[in-house]
């Protein structure tokens, strides 16, 4: 098939119909609601349901209650609107559901604004909700690549039986590029979704044991961090810097570390695909004198930061530094991330940890 | 003679409420309707956060315990992928009316094909007896220490009667387990409300005044005369919306 | 890598006329990324977008530095005239007026855009008289392939009634230039 | 014997004891496993009504059908 | 004031009265319901408001209400009922709006348990709401502490227009010790609040600027960062080991870290009072020849230690391995603190970062 | 003899919505009532998220943008706390009616002294025209392209109705802004709930049908003509609860 | 002239020109700054009614009070 | 520093024990902790307190190995046997079986609180009968001091209308030791 212009919402969740999704519920919000309008519509035609719940609190529940019955279900939300949904998402987890929350991100504290960021990064990989469980946090940097790894985020959470964070930038909903959509796969249900049957037997809250839970949560999170690690790197093994940076920033930040590669510089770029579990593996090929290690974030105050100045720890023998450059929203331009990396080199940046 | 009566199967496992407590008879009712209309091994329950919780230790049947307050939208995501079961939720009245309020209102307003049981002790029972929106006026509790003052937190709410007149729900009723007598009434109640959702009618809702000696601070006996003498009063039982009537 | 922006009020057609030069060069093989600057609101104001084409991957598809600017209104000039590349091409309409800027690195052209539709009783088609012209300008595409990608995209919103219209001013666009 | 009783799931609630129109529901001299009292039923003059069953909040009854 | 024997919950209801709390808004949950059931009926004597919200998401919308008045308001909760905060308190902070959050910690993921826990710390000191707000953090180790610290926790949302998030495990505001409580305070109102007559004019979104706002964000979180962080630390300076933790598990890390010091064992201390900003001042005073730094925490993956090992990278010229001793809930006894430092020293564990 | 007729001042700054949109007209009444009646220089305003968010943009009166949905929760507290102030929200319907139902339900159940206005537009104006709870039956919305199914989707929800025939609350009306002769209607509807707040009567609201030419894709005056045909027949304007009736 | 008119609020919507009883409303040729063609009133003929006041959702009409 | 453990059914005092013997500690200048074990719910079950009392700061609050344990019932020995620290006191009911203990370096102490509560006609005081005696096994306060916490206590919870009753069982306890 050829490619076509899609819109990102709109290629998104056609290939959540062709990845088997049968359920949607959520609330509209700028900028992921073309999200749900397609899929109002949409689903009907492949024999799903769809809910326009009365909040983004219902909504996941909604979804909570589909993915109990082994449905692959589905919302999707900016700001605000994910913060609703954290009491839900803490609850999938603990319930061992499986569900994709996709989160456009908008920028902002409060009500905040409609433009394209990367804020909620800490809260994605973190949890934002009750408790400490994680998610799979995926990120993609084009449409294309928005679309291709939807399946891969239902399948991860199937297997693990988490929660997949489906974590893009607002603009990426909002543009357009030439799109291939996947192809239609069988429809299944998962062996745990009820069935009025009891055919499988959930435990119940009162038979639970919290400390062997711990146990058997560690092991899952660490047998997900070996396994699922996901990046894409570029000039690393000899670089002076390495920049880090995800989606359609790290897009526009690979712009710019090969742009500085030809104009002499030494640098190397590392694209986190998932940014829970962290790729801490691609640190382990870094130079090892390398000099610094910089993020490019979308974001006021540096988040990724902390993940990259964790990983340079664990895998380097060095302290070697790390510095943030936060652009606050929208997708930093090439020139000028080569301009504040010269800063940088030139020691005028004071590193970040 | 004597006709046999006895647990039903998928409820049939001790379970740990207080001695007197309303909650063991509702279960055992819903268990005794499921059984007679057929749809024991065909239920889904989406279960509160209260004294109901106790409800998932007892019973043998596919059931969720569901964030506070949020049983009835989780119960619209179960119906809407698995049209065949009978999905239940059982929450109490700090549950479905406190806090669930937007999810338990919109569920009727959608007319959701799905049943709802609340229990109402008037109170929240797990949490230490504070105060909910069906504490009686003049009740005190432990976040109404000189009684309940109505003119600044609103009056009990009756929700039933709010989703019955408001919105096209199929079916509506209350109930009471003070005696034996209403028991056999709310039995009543609860078989037409999974019969309508058997159905197809849309959204059922039986609430059941049910007594907590607990935190009343009364023995099972007196409390049941609390529920008569002053509970039921306020709010009456009876059919408030029949099955078939326009909205 | 070509960088167009589109600007003007809401209504005006502009992100359309975006997304048919974007839709030329993804039918041409080449690659293309269409980026909407999207309010706070449904309400009025001004709208626009920055198209990318060319071969290989487009790193950012954001606005940078545009080559060419259309601006088919006064604040959409003033907004973004600044922005535009050294030796770029900035494309305004007849009401835009340019005395005031000070820009001589860049080369201005004034379509009467409004006019040329108007006379063609086709008012709303004043951006795809534009349209004509951005393509002429650029020089990367031919007039056919132009008319082929605003036939489909009317095609595909159900608005082809103004069909043989819109070939006529988008070709007096073209033949302006 | 008309009705059989599960007396560890008893608590002692007096319901089914304030209910029972024969008033034949009295309590034993021990104590189960969780230190309540259990019911114990005057079988004689059990009439097999069942309202035992109808207000026990914990199963502990189980009414038994026929002629026994 | 001779110190009476107090339940946690009700010492820090009344020292919020005492301390000018005019409103409290909220919905109960254990194991924290009993600071809004002491001030159902205490603020009324005192002429304040309190409102039992019929959730903990409206609570939180009532603070900001009595807050955008410039009152001193306050909402406490638990678990779940924090997470449906979360939107709430990024608006706050937003909106420089200053309030305190009681988190009295309970144990788990989604609807969770009672027990007492450390495992909110991430959420609470990277937000789990929108955006890229940070709140203040405090987390007391006693009763004493906890009633003292409210006072500084007002003076610090206030001074810096923020919310205070005061941390502390469930058991502390379950048990009783001996507490003296402080002295009423005159109330004030905060100059910043509305009184009808438009005296303040509070920016409206419309003529905000985000770029310019989120330099003006950094500032002040440097600010707080350079001024307000807040700790304990004992026999650091020559230590081969330092604990670290904070609150209740803090103060059973300090008995054991004491209790080894006797047994010859070279251990130091450090216990976070301030868990944002993280006390990275602290750090700088460790034995630049220590062998390691070990969290003591009640969570079931290790929360705290990202905070460690960050300021470990940031302050330590070598790279000096972190640990952490998750204990799930509860609060660690001191002999098994004890033995799993042994099993540390003696190269058994592995390090975290 | 003409009447003299200005904007007054503390409205008196141009605001951003679309051409023929009611929003201008509403916040222009307010604005007069609360002069008229001598407390525009004492008011709150408590701001919903839609386009009635541009009101903020507007106003030089003490004013908070509140997160989506809880304007009568943020009311509320600032009320309970600045007694003396004119308290008022003003909503959109999906911002009131369908995320906030619970807060905006709680405030009229409480009988909480404020006033509450909400601007009904049957859809999500601001965020491209969803459905809401008050969309039309049939009516074309982003999330409903074949027309609102009212079956699965509930009917539109008559909030004013609903507080006012179940709560205890102090005022409640509905208005149109569609007309000359409504908008007069309207402003008297308005005066009425402020004064209530002002004699510590309770809970006042007044919902306004209010036109969306742009999300209606109809010209401002033919949205008006909808309000009349369409809209009005099924939510009709008027006093729905009188000041002094009893529950 | 019994009305004042700010031609730079109006945005052509024309609720005042379908409101006003005299028909007395009608749009200026040139636009204003938003791009709008504002209203004008032919003066001679208004009655100072203020429909088109009442109407206005943009706060372009000032009714002059008195007998001006 | 001691640590006594107080458990039993709900409702059966073992949580105000715990404060009395807490309260007097405080009373007598040391530092004190209580700490309950809280459940999921209100509803019955057994319930336990940790009290830690002497000069100094006590560091965990929680249980740890308590010197003392208060078992009312059978179940709550059962669970807190294995927990008591060496040479440590376990007091127990006399409803409480303790032939299958199979602890050597523990003191077992039997008091048979129900009967002698019965037998002062103060069925519900139990828990006061053990209280008195717990003092005087710890040897660390005296009856006065006792008498006095119990006091400050039932007055605090406005129910001293048992103050002498109170006061006859607990002495009864202590006594009996
Ligand atoms: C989000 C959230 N808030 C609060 C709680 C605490 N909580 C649990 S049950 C309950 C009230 C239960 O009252 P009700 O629904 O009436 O049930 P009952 O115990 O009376 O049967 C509360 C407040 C919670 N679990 N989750
Ligand atoms: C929590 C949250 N969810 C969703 C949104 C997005 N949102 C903003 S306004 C709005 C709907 C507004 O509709 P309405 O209240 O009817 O106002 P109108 O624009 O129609 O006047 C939505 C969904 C948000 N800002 N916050
Ligand atoms: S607390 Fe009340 S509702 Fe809960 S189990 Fe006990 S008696 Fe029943
Ligand atoms: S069956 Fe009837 S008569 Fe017999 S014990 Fe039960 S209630 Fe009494
Ligand atoms: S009703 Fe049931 S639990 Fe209560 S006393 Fe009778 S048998 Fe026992
Ligand atoms: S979108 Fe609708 S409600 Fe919003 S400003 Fe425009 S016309 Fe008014
Ligand atoms: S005042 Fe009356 S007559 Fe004059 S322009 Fe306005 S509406 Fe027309
Ligand atoms: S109503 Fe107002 S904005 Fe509309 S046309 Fe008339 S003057 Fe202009
Ligand atoms: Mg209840
Ligand atoms: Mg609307």
């Amino acid at each position: 098939m050829a490619k076509k212009m899609m819109k990102g919402n709109v290629a998104i969740a056609e290939a959540a119909v062709r990845y088997g999704v049968r359920f949607y519920a959520g609330y509209p919000i700028t900028p992921s609601s073309e999200i749900m309008e397609y899929l109002s519509w949409r689903l009907d035609e492949v024999g799903g349901a769809f809910v326009q719940a009365e909040s983004e609190l219902s909504g996941v529940n909604m979804v909570i209650g589909a993915a109990s019955c082994g449905v692959r279900a589905l919302t999707a939300s900016s700001g605000p609107g994910i913060s609703l949904k954290q009491e839900g998402v803490s609850t999938l987890c603990d319930e061992e559901l499986s569900a994709v929350v996709i989160n456009m991100v908008r920028y902002g504290n409060g009500l905040g604004t409609l433009y394209s960021s990367q804020t909620d990064y800490l809260r994605e990989t973190r949890g934002g909700g009750q408790g400490d469980y994680r998610c799979i946090v995926l990120c993609p940097y084009s449409i294309q690549e928005a679309v291709d790894m939807l399946g891969l985020a239902y399948d991860l959470a199937e297997k693990y039986r988490v929660v997949t964070v489906f974590m893009a930038e607002g603009a990426l909903g909002q543009m357009m590029e030439p799109v291939e959509l996947p192809d239609f796969i069988e429809t299944k249900k998962n062996y745990w979704g009820f069935d009025g049957k009891y055919s499988y037997k959930k435990i119940g809250i009162f038979d639970r044991d919290s400390m062997k839970e711990a146990v058997a949560l560690r092991e899952k999170y660490a047998a997900i961090c070996e396994n699922e690690q996901r990046w894409e790197d570029e000039g690393i093994e000899d670089a002076d810097y390495v920049f880090v940076s995800y989606g359609l920033t790290g897009r526009s930040t690979l712009g710019a570390a090969r742009e500085l590669r030809e104009e002499g510089y030494k640098v190397g770029h590392i694209r986190p695909i998932t940014a829970w579990p962290f790729p801490h593996k691609a640190f382990a090929k870094i130079n090892p004198n390398v000099k610094g290690i910089i993020t490019v974030e979308a974001n006021a105050t540096g988040q990724l930061i902390e993940d990259v100045a964790l990983a340079t720890k664990k895998a380097m023998e060095n302290n070697v530094p790390t510095y943030a450059l936060p652009y606050v929203y929208g997708i930093p331009a090439i020139k000028d991330i080569k301009e504040d990396f010269v800063k940088i080199a030139n020691g005028q940046v004071r590193e970040a940890y | 003679m004597a006709v046999e009566r006895k647990v039903p199967a998928i409820i049939d496992k001790p379970m740990n409420f207080c001695p007197g407590c309303g909650h063991g008879i509702i279960i055992r009712l819903i268990g005794e309707c499921l059984t007679e209309l057929g749809q024991d091994q065909n239920v889904i329950y989406a279960i509160g956060v209260g004294c109901s919780s106790n409800l998932g230790g007892g019973l043998e049947a596919d059931r969720l315990h569901c964030c506070h307050g949020r049983a009835a939208a989780v119960a619209t995501g179960m119906k809407r992928v698995n049209k065949e079961n009978i999905v239940l939720t059982y929450q109490g009245d700090g549950d479905a009316y406190c806090i669930g309020i937007a999810e338990s209102l919109n569920a009727a307003y959608r007319n959701e094909n799905i049943t709802v049981i609340t229990i109402n002790n008037t109170n929240f029972g797990m949490t230490g007896g504070q105060m909910s929106v069906t504490t009686m006026e003049g009740q005190k509790t432990s976040t109404s220490k000189l009684g309940r003052n109505c003119d600044v937190t609103g009056f009990p709410m009756k929700f039933p009667e709010m989703v019955a007149s408001q919105f096209n729900v199929a079916y509506a009723a209350r109930g009471s387990v003070d005696k034996p007598q209403n028991i056999i009434k709310l039995k009543a109640y609860i078989k037409n409300a999974i019969e309508a959702q058997m159905n197809g009618e849309g959204y059922s809702i039986v609430e059941v005044l049910s007594p907590c000696p607990i935190n009343w601070g009364m023995t099972p006996s007196q409390s049941m005369e609390h529920i008569r003498d002053v509970v039921m009063p306020y709010f009456p039982i009876g059919v408030l919306k029949e099955r078939g009537e326009k909205a | 890598m070509k960088e167009i922006v589109f600007a003007g009020f809401g209504g005006q057609g502009v992100l359309t006329s975006g997304l048919i030069i974007s839709d030329i060069a993804v039918e041409n093989g080449e690659n293309a990324t269409w980026m909407p600057s999207y309010g706070s609101a449904m309400r009025g104001g001004t709208a626009n977008c920055t198209v990318k084409y060319g071969e290989g991957i487009i790193y950012n598809p954001s606005q940078e530095e545009p080559n060419l600017l259309l601006a088919m209104n006064q604040p959409s000039f003033d907004m973004f005239i600044g922005k535009v590349a050294k030796d770029g091409i900035v494309l305004v309409s007849e009401v835009v007026d340019t005395t005031a800027c000070t820009r001589d690195d860049v080369k201005i052209v004034v379509v009467p855009c409004h006019k040329i539709a108007d006379e063609a009783n086709h008012s709303r088609g004043a951006n795809i008289v534009m349209t004509g012209a951005i393509i002429k300008l650029l020089g990367d595409h031919t007039m056919e392939q132009g008319k082929a990608a605003m036939e489909r995209m009317f095609n595909k919103k159900g608005k082809n009634k103004f069909s043989e219209l819109n070939e006529t001013v988008f070709e007096a666009g073209y033949n302006y230039i | 014997m008309k009705v059989q009783i599960d007396k560890e799931r008893c608590k002692e609630c007096g319901l089914c004891v304030a209910n029972c129109p024969k008033q034949v529901i009295s309590y034993e001299e021990y104590v189960n496993h969780a230190s309540y009292h259990p019911v114990k039923i005057d079988d004689e003059n059990c009439i097999g009504c069942g309202f035992c069953y109808i207000t026990c909040p914990d199963g502990v009854y189980h009414v038994l059908g026929g002629d026994k």
